[in-house]
């Protein structure tokens, strides 16, 4: 049997090692591929060459930490990507015109905010199912984005451009801030309850946490999020699109999976998922320096993606025999 | 408490049926207020396009039903669409040769998503996008991306005859439909599909193998979308890339409107057939109204919203 | 006794599902410094009444006062405000969260907004020391087995401090040192003047904590009297309203017939290298304090669980299974300790649970065979009194109920070796004598049956030989006359050592 | 010299083609004439390497993409934009770098590149709209089928259309659609459209696939065709022919790709480059479709039958 090794004052930092289980063969091969992406491509160990990396691997890993959120608490969306086109769109419109740059993000925030606790009142206080919803949000929110901006325009302050997406790492410092912000929030009585009530939402329930205002906190902490993503995205280009933001619905679900976040709520990690962020950007960028032409792109993509699960699983399992 | 009451309270507490209430209501609203749309043909054409759909959707009800989901079914039906006429054999006149090569690729790609899921323990999402991901990459080298016309005569038949009125692609789903219901509700295989959506430990305990079952349901998924591949190319007369990507989120907000739970382990086919009849419907709907694009995209989205209300909720805690 | 102010009552409480009442106007009432014991048969309604009690569900008429007041909307902050505290009969963890973090969930010691680790470690180790949890604060609670989850569901009720504490069925999963543990610690929040309602379908247990008793029957109180005096048998009767038999049955050793199962060098899981063999006839006991590898032990036999061997003999067959159906097939059934888990479907209906295992087997022409399976259902809800509408969800059974249903549904395939892991855990007296009854006839037809209980009076009176297992080993082999509780413990503790045979 | 292009440069170059989406017919097509040119320069000695990338629709990783071909210091950069504004920022550090940008088909907003080269979009839409008008000598009903919401290309079409009708107010416009460039889904749209309005005078379709899926729609519902305009979609030319429809057609002619290596190298060169090429936008009628139809089976049963092009034709286009 074991004995209580640990002293009281460790204990967060016990729990916060042991999270790590699991995750040591995603983790293996996510640092493989950096390594590889560094040896093809030394210029990315210079200021500029990390910036442009980690900026453009940035908003993937916000929209998927807005996923993985949902699916820790046993929810999903579908409506991330036109979240973060319309994130894209306000801030193109608002920041040129009445709101200024600083109006610009705080409507981002808000918008984003706002429509994520409105799907998540509608998902937990009438009991619907958050895949069908957020699917016909997205519908939503996309025909909103269209009749603000009918095609791709609108304006981003240069210096605003040049602050998120120059040649400073100031978007990989904005995603070690909300990865901060992440911890922080998990080491909250919310946090631990939006976890608790993902796997056993009835135990949750009886322990005192009341699981559907944490269920709306979370639909709304992802719409921020996803929002902000938008807010990067139209600095990164300068603009806003009605549509950019569409792929990165299917990829959020693709890199918080691929990290171990499972479909069922409570099983997973964080930082799995943004690991699986990592890994579906510095893939492009491998792919690219290795010469593969689109045909072996799309084939090698498949092949990673699958290898990066299986190979960690049957590893594991070759081990327990 | 009185039967009558009871039968009515039962009705409303069955999704497929309140699916299909919410289906004659729509139509029944609708025809009376706009114009053109009550027609038969206008009502038989979109049963037409249901029908592809509904027999997507009968591969993905299974499949998420077992609690995975197949989102490779697009990928298959272009291969399907665009291999067909490439291998059907100009030896059979018929066309059941070709077909049936066609629909053995097909079965056999939904086979190797079982296999990974099944094998190499991938979660199924990630093993079907990784699997749409490659068949992408083959159609790129395959013809050159591009499409032959069919001249296939069974295909061709099936995508344009109308046998005593109605077509055959109708037909045809109407015997996929009868057979899912079969497999799902009268046969071992089907409650073994459902106890593993539900709850996959006890029902492994219970001698039911999980690797022959998954192996199975991705097998009969792809069959699925290949049947339905075969059918659009029927009734296009051609197949393109991208003419399968449409059908991918279709056929899962079909399983879902129809009252499956997406995190497996119930549901019915029954209801995501007036799943199917519903979102075409409803697509039909917005093309005829005058709206610029953004407020077309508005209603379509709210407009799900509330017949989702009327007819998904869950069960209270 | 002097009464003094009870801390909680419920008055004429009446709760029903979907038009079906469980409870009829039901009154309760906790006493500071006294256990209360809470009896019923399976389904009586008394995790109902605790829910009631608890916040968990909202009755339907009635009301609950708390220090005499009543309370007007009672749900689970108002309850936890009152000082009430729930031992779940349900588990109601989250697995990927450590132990601290389960323990301290709706109430964590909060520094600037934030959970306050530091405070939490130490008060979660200070429940944890009462209840013997000695496992690392920080592992997850996935990772424990059944018994030490249900430790921590008990330390979670302790760490609210509560004045009422209510404990639904708390030993159904302890072994007897667990719940020699849970016992002091009960009479010692008792004598701290906390007032207790406890269930437990363990009579003997009932009657050396408790000294009150409410008995449900039929959805009414049938006795709420102090328990003084009234002795075993007594209870049953309050109960069932008849005089009980004998729990036990009383049988004669027969003769063992073939040998079924012959394993050397078995390692799975956490068991190594152990010789085994059994056969027809008989019923072995596997013992032991909880989580010493016997599950894994029959989990490897099952083929549900990858092991080694260096021989195998199992049904006639040489090697261990590599798949569950190859075992059911030759003739094995596993009845697992959760049975929500492992052992049922719930959401699916209570006949759907019963047919699982035999579905290929009532078959016409490849299509279920309606008829085959209706009937197959009735002979299997009488024969293990299952009652009521067997299309309802099982998760709408009690949980004894639920616990027939993962025992009932191996019958129709005819097992001629039964793995049984806990079949009793949470089944009133009534029916643990049918099942009782059942183990022994099966022994005497000629099966054999492989019986992992934490109730150690079951192997004493139930088994013709016991196996001791400790860390992964068998520690005792002990044959029909030399079966006592003192043995089973004493070698489970590890104060004795037999060599295993 | 020409916009961008710095530095010292020297033959053989590498070319970077940054593709949004290489799965649609179109744009197999196009990267067909795209690599048969880099092996015409391969073969003069001017050409080391093309590098491709394919976004797979996403602007987002074709920024990366770009990105990783300005960290590669590729010579050129041929692209298709996903996005006319989303790529402004990339590829103004790409020209920055001196890099030789050469942007055709879907146009980016910047004018930090070398060129930019595409036919003209508004005209596009005007002179469909303006046969229209002829063929229903001014008035009738019709309905216009657009490309999808929120690209620019279909706006400006759609755009360019509109002065047109506003000065025919007899040609009335029931309704508009917008679908993918797809055969299936144009047929459907147009089928409900179809029992919606019992009279339709015409179909002004812009672009792509759209027009052979009406075509198709009126030919399953047993309706008479009416005039429809579109592009040189294979299908839609054979459906022509064969339904014996008024038609008229124009060209976004697939060797873009190819004139826009050929306009790198130029630059890259020390030419000097327009930093605007406009392609002339043919016209296809009757007088000349069988001429294309004529060439159809080297084309692709979904792809494009586009006009020949050499050399000549490039050198003339960059003297314009
Ligand atoms: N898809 C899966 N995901 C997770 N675990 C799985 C999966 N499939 C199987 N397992 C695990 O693998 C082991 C064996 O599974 P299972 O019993 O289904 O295989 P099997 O019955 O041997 O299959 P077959 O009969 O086809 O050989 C078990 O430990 C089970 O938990
Ligand atoms: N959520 C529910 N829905 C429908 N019926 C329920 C529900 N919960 C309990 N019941 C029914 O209420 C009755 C009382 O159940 P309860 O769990 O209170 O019994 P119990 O006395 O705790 O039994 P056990 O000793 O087996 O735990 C049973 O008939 C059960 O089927
Ligand atoms: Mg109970
Ligand atoms: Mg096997």
């Amino acid at each position: 049997m074991t004995t209580r090794s640990i002293s009281s004052s460790g204990l967060y930092r016990a729990i916060q090692s042991r999270r790590n289980r699991g995750l040591g063969g995603l983790y293996i091969v996510v640092v493989a591929f950096l390594l590889l992406y560094v040896w093809l491509f030394p210029g990315i160990v210079s200021i500029g060459g990390f910036s442009k990396f980690t900026q453009n691997w940035f908003p993937l890993a916000l929209v998927t930490m807005a996923q993985a959120l949902l699916m820790l608490n046993g929810g999903i969306t579908l409506s991330v990507g036109p979240l973060v086109s319309l994130g894209a769109v306000i801030a193109a419109t608002s920041m040129g015109g009445f709101a200024g740059t600083w109006g610009g993000i705080a409507a981002v925030a808000a918008i984003g905010l706002g429509i994520g606790a409105i799907t998540g009142i509608i998902v937990a206080h009438l009991r619907l199912p958050a895949i069908i919803v957020t699917l016909a949000g997205s519908f939503i929110i996309t025909g909103i984005a269209l009749l603000i901006l009918p095609r791709p325009g609108g304006f981003i302050p240069g210096w605003f451009s040049d602050l998120l997406a120059g040649n400073t790492p100031v978007a990989f410092c904005l995603l070690l801030v909300a990865i901060a912000g992440w911890k922080l929030f998990m080491a909250t009585p919310a946090g631990l309850g939006m976890y608790a009530a993902g796997e056993n939402p009835v135990g949750a329930f009886r322990s005192g946490v009341s699981v559907e205002r944490v269920k709306v906190a979370a639909f709304a902490i992802s719409g921020l999020l996803a929002a902000l993503a938008g807010l990067f995205v139209a600095a990164q280009t300068g603009s806003g699109d009605p549509l950019i933001g569409n792929p990165f619905t299917l990829n959020s679900i693709a890199a918080a999976v691929l990290g171990g976040v499972g479909f069922l709520g409570g099983k997973g990690t964080m930082r799995g998922a943004i690991c699986g962020s990592l890994l579906l950007s510095v893939m492009i960028n491998v792919m690219f320096f290795l010469g593969f032409p689109p045909v072996a792109q799309y084939v090698a993509q498949g092949l990673i993606i699958v290898g990066a699960v299986a190979i960690p699983e049957l590893t594991a399992q070759r081990r327990k025999k | 408490m009185n039967p009558v009451s009871t039968a009515v309270r039962g009705l409303f507490r069955s999704p497929p049926l309140l699916t299909f209430l919410l289906v004659a209501l729509v139509w029944l609203v609708a025809s009376l207020t706009l114009r053109g749309f009550g027609a038969y043909g206008h009502l038989r054409y979109l049963l037409e396009l249901s029908a592809v759909i509904g027999i997507v959707a009968a591969g993905q009800t299974l499949v998420i039903i077992m609690g995975g989901i197949d989102l490779s079914v697009g990928a298959i039906i272009t291969v399907t669409a665009i291999l067909l006429p490439l291998i059907s054999p100009a030896a059979d006149p018929s066309g059941i040769v070709g077909i049936a090569l066609a629909l053995a690729i097909a079965t056999g790609i939904g086979l190797l998503n079982g296999a990974g899921a099944a094998y190499l323990r991938v979660p199924p999402i990630i093993m079907t996008l990784a699997m749409a991901t490659f068949l992408q990459g083959l159609l790129v080298m395959v013809a050159g991306g591009s499409a032959v016309s069919v001249t296939n005569a069974s295909v061709i038949w099936l995508g344009q005859a109308r046998p005593l009125g109605i077509p055959a692609g109708v037909i045809l789903w109407i015997v996929v439909a009868i057979s899912v219901l079969l497999i799902l509700h009268r046969t071992p295989m089907g409650s073994r599909f459902l106890a593993l959506g539900a709850n996959p430990v006890a029902a492994r305990l219970s001698g039911i193998s999980i690797t022959r079952n998954t192996l199975v349901l991705y097998a009969l998924s792809g069959f699925f979308s290949g049947v339905a591949g075969i059918l659009i190319l029927g009734m296009n007369r051609q197949g393109y890339v991208g003419i399968g990507d449409p059908y991918l989120l279709t056929s899962i907000a079909a399983v879902v409107l129809g009252g499956t739970s997406i995190l497996g382990g119930r549901g019915t086919y029954a209801g995501t057939i007036p799943g199917a009849i519903l979102l075409v419907t409803t697509t039909a709907l917005i093309t005829i109204v005058n709206a610029s694009p953004g407020w077309r995209s508005i209603m379509f989205g709210s407009l799900i919203l509330a017949l989702l209300l009327i007819s998904g909720r869950e069960a209270r805690r | 006794m002097i009464s003094s102010m009870p801390l909680l009552e419920a008055r004429g409480i009446s709760k029903g599902f979907f038009g079906n009442p469980v409870l009829k106007g039901i009154s309760i009432s906790l006493q500071p410094g006294r256990v209360h014991a809470l009896l019923g048969e399976n389904g009586a309604g008394k995790s109902t009444l605790i829910n009631l009690l608890s916040g968990a569900l909202q009755p339907d008429g009635g009301e609950i006062a708390v220090d005499g007041k009543a309370v007007s909307r009672f749900n689970p902050g108002a309850a936890r405000a009152a000082g009430v505290a729930v031992v779940q009969q349900e588990l109601s963890l989250a697995s990927e969260l450590s132990i601290a973090e389960n323990v301290g969930l709706g109430a964590y010691p909060r520094r600037f907004g934030l959970v306050d680790y530091k405070a939490l470690a130490e008060q979660v180790k200070t429940v944890c020391d009462m209840v013997g949890l000695t496992e690392a604060l920080d592992t997850p609670v996935g990772d424990l087995s059944l018994g030490r989850r249900q430790m921590v569901e008990i330390a979670k009720a302790l760490f609210l401090k509560p004045r009422v504490l209510i404990l639904d069925e708390p030993t159904s999963s302890l072994s007897a040192h667990e719940a020699g543990i849970l016992s002091a610690l009960i009479l010692k929040l008792r004598d701290q003047g906390i007032a207790l309602l406890y269930i437990s379908h363990r009579l003997n247990e009932v009657r050396a904590l408790c000294s009150h008793v409410t008995v449900l029957k039929d959805g009414v109180v049938t006795a709420d009297q102090p328990l003084a005096g009234v002795d075993a048998e007594g209870l049953v009767k309050l109960m069932v309203g008849r005089d009980p038999g004998d729990l036990f049955p009383t049988w004669e050793a027969v003769l063992p017939g073939e040998e079924r199962i012959s394993v050397t060098g078995l390692s799975a899981g956490m068991v190594r290298d152990i010789d085994f063999s059994a056969r027809a006839g008989e019923i072995v006991g596997i013992g032991g304090l909880v989580g010493q590898g016997q599950e894994d032990f029959l989990l490897g036999l099952y083929g549900a669980l990858p092991g080694s061997v260096k021989t195998a003999r199992l049904c006639e067959r040489d090697g261990l299974f590599s798949d569950v159906g190859a075992a059911n097939a030759a003739g094995l059934a596993y009845v697992p300790a959760d049975r929500k888990k492992e052992g049922l479907v719930l959401p699916h209906s209570i006949a759907t649970n019963l047919l699982m295992p035999s579905l290929g087997k009532l078959t016409k022409n490849g299509f279920r065979d309606r008829g085959a399976e209706k009937n197959t259902v009735l002979q299997l809800a009488s024969r293990l009194m299952i009652k009521g509408d067997t299309g309802r969800p099982v998760q709408a059974l009690s949980g004894g109920n639920q616990q027939k249903v993962a025992l009932a549904k191996w019958l129709p395939l005819d097992p001629s070796v039964l793995l049984l892991n806990d079949p009793t855990r949470g089944v009133d007296i009534e029916t643990k004598r049918e099942i009782y009854l059942m183990l022994r006839g099966f022994a005497a037809e000629g099966k054999l049956v492989i019986l992992l209980s934490s109730d150690t009076p079951e192997l004493v009176h139930l088994c013709d030989r016991v196996l001791v297992f400790r860390d992964g080993r068998t520690v005792a082999a002990l044959q029909r006359a030399e079966i006592t509780e003192e043995a089973i413990v004493g070698a489970a503790m590890g104060l004795t050592s037999r060599e295993a045979a | 010299a020409a916009n961008c292009v710095k530095g010292d440069r020297k033959a053989p170059f590498t070319i970077g083609w940054a593709n949004i989406y290489s799965v649609p017919t179109w744009m197999k097509q196009t990267e067909g004439t795209i690599t048969a040119e880099v092996e015409e320069l391969k073969k003069t000695g001017q050409v080391k390497d093309l590098m491709i990338t394919d976004a797979q629709g996403n602007a987002q990783t074709q920024i990366q993409h770009i990105q990783s071909m300005i960290d590669a210091n590729v010579d050129a950069i041929v692209v298709i934009a996903g996005s006319s504004n989303a790529l402004d920022r990339v590829i103004a550090d790409a020209c920055d770098k001196g890099i030789a940008i050469v942007n055709f088909d879907s146009l980016v907003n910047t004018d930090k590149v070398t060129a930019k080269i595409n036919t003209d979009s508004s005209q596009w839409g005007a002179t469909a709209a303006k046969w229209m008008v002829d063929q229903l000598g001014g008035k009738g009903k019709i309905i216009i089928m657009n490309g999808p919401a929120g690209i620019s290309v279909s706006d400006d079409r759609r755009k360019g259309a509109q002065p047109v009708l506003d000065a025919n107010p007899g040609l009335q416009v029931i309704t508009e659609t917008n679908t993918d460039y797809n055969v299936a889904p144009a047929q459907e749209a147009m089928t409900s459209l179809l029992f919606a309005n019992p009279e339709i005078d015409g179909v002004l379709s812009l672009g792509g696939a759209l027009s052979a899926g009406s075509v198709m729609a009126f030919d399953r519902q047993g309706r008479e065709q009416v005039p429809t305009t579109g592009e040189n979609a294979r299908q839609f030319l054979e459906l022509w022919k064969e339904k014996g429809l008024k038609g008229w057609a124009t060209m976004q002619p697939n060797w873009l790709g190819a004139f826009s290596v050929y306009t790198a190298v130029q630059a890259l060169e020390g030419k000097d480059v327009k930093p605007k090429i406009t392609v002339p936008l043919p016209v296809i009628d009757d007088s000349n479709v069988d001429s294309y139809l004529a060439r159809a089976d080297k084309f692709p049963a979904d792809g494009y039958i586009y006009s020949d092009y050499d050399k000549a034709l490039f050198d003339k286009l960059l003297a314009q």
